[in-house]
């Protein structure tokens, strides 16, 4: 597995807090739970190291992500603490 | 507006919720029509767009939300609702967690002076429902769970809305 | 389909209608959807047009209708509405006689596979309900009797499904 | 009151059952239930002669006719035992 940027040495620390819903938390269940990254296209390029069947479906144009629980940008700069999750299409109702 | 958001592993009381919205409004004498929507779990599912299994009986279902996020959305859709017409209560009940066919999976409630009001925020809150809150299905069918598509349908649905806005 | 159509004087409980539409269809495990319309006496009635009162608090209500064609006008929206849309159980219910603020006048139910059908349909049998439908309310604010007079928006809202059909 | 042609000798007998709903049942309220008649505008215009302000009531053009539960034109053809129903806009719901 990759060096996880959060325990690594190296920039600024953000910790974010990762969440995996719908068919993607089956592919997400060996990701840790907090990692860092600056944006979360960045957490998904590093995914994409050690995960790559998770990775081919977060690059699904219909999977959404959400920072603090507000749909994002793939490109939002995080900060420490954030709360990243990637959201398949909904399917409840 | 009297507002009830609810997201629960159990089962509701449609006519507990309905004498809810009919009583606790602070002006209940002048409600003048309740409309309900429950959604309830069929027993067979159409087959899947990217699986090559027939459709089937379903065994059951599991619901899984976002904590926090989905609260945040149904509230969201509620405050739209109440922007868009007059209303006089609002209930929004999601269950997660496993269902079996034919239980009551989401309930929503609307109470409102006149019917065309009621009608239309019920319709628009299920269809916001259902292309942006934060739940997804997964059904089981000879044993063999599968996470369910996201219908087109859906987001035609929601889509009317948008268009009403435009216009 | 199971249709069921009362016209009564006596109350109706939701639960038990609810419950007989979730049950009682020939396929029950296909319902996927429940929508439920209830119409209420509000205390406050407007302004006539006929008359030049402002309208006020309403002592009560009396419902007329013409028996025999009542019946036979309702089971023919019921039957548009199937005509219209893949519905599995129908109930209509309309009180008449004398009703109080607050009291239930009118039950529509629908139960479909999907939402989109029991909604429009419910819809739908309201709006023909409204204005097609042998029934006349007159009301009494302080002591005196009159008759409501019909809605423009009624007739309105009944014109849409005409234009879908034409369109 | 004008003789009730139910009840004259001349002429094909046309016994027709006559119903009276909402602000026009008020207004109604003396005229017999049975009476002859060849359409219901017939009817309309025997009833001007004793009740005016019926008659007013029935000449709006918002008033239907129905004869045994079928709305239809004010020139229909009446036969013996028809049920004739003046009607004004409905508002139930």
């Amino acid at each position: 597995m990759a060096e996880n940027p959060a325990t690594g040495w190296w920039g600024t620390l953000r910790l974010i807090r990762l969440h995996f819903f719908g068919r993607l938390s089956d592919l997400a269940t060996q990701v840790p739970s907090r990692c860092a990254g600056e944006t979360p296209h960045a957490i998904r390029q590093w995914l994409a190291e050690d995960f790559p069947e998770l990775a081919v479906q977060l690059n699904e144009p219909q999977v959404l992500v959400s920072v603090n629980h507000c749909i994002v940008d793939w490109q939002t700069p995080l900060t420490d603490g954030d709360e990243v999750a990637f959201l398949p299409p909904v399917t409840g109702g | 507006m009297l507002t009830t958001l609810r997201i629960q592993a159990e089962d509701f009381d449609l006519a507990e919720q309905y004498s809810l919205l009919r009583s606790s409004s602070p002006a209940t004498t002048e409600i003048g029509a309740i409309v309900t929507f429950t959604g309830l779990v069929r027993e067979f599912e159409p087959r899947s767009r990217d699986h090559n299994d027939d459709g089937g009986a379903l065994d059951g279902m599991r619901l899984q939300h976002y904590p926090g996020m989905t609260e945040k959305l149904l509230q969201g859709i509620i405050d739209d609702a109440a922007q868009r017409w007059p209303l006089l209560a609002v209930t929004v009940i999601h269950r997660v967690g496993h269902l079996a066919p034919c239980d009551q999976i989401v309930f929503v409630g609307v109470a409102s002076e006149h019917r065309q009001p009621a009608f239309q925020a019920a319709e628009f809150i299920m269809d916001y429902l259902k292309t942006r809150a934060t739940f997804w299905k997964q059904i089981t069918i000879d044993g063999q769970p599968r996470w369910v598509d996201s219908k087109d349908s859906d987001t035609t649905a929601a889509r009317r809305w948008d268009a009403q806005c435009d216009g």
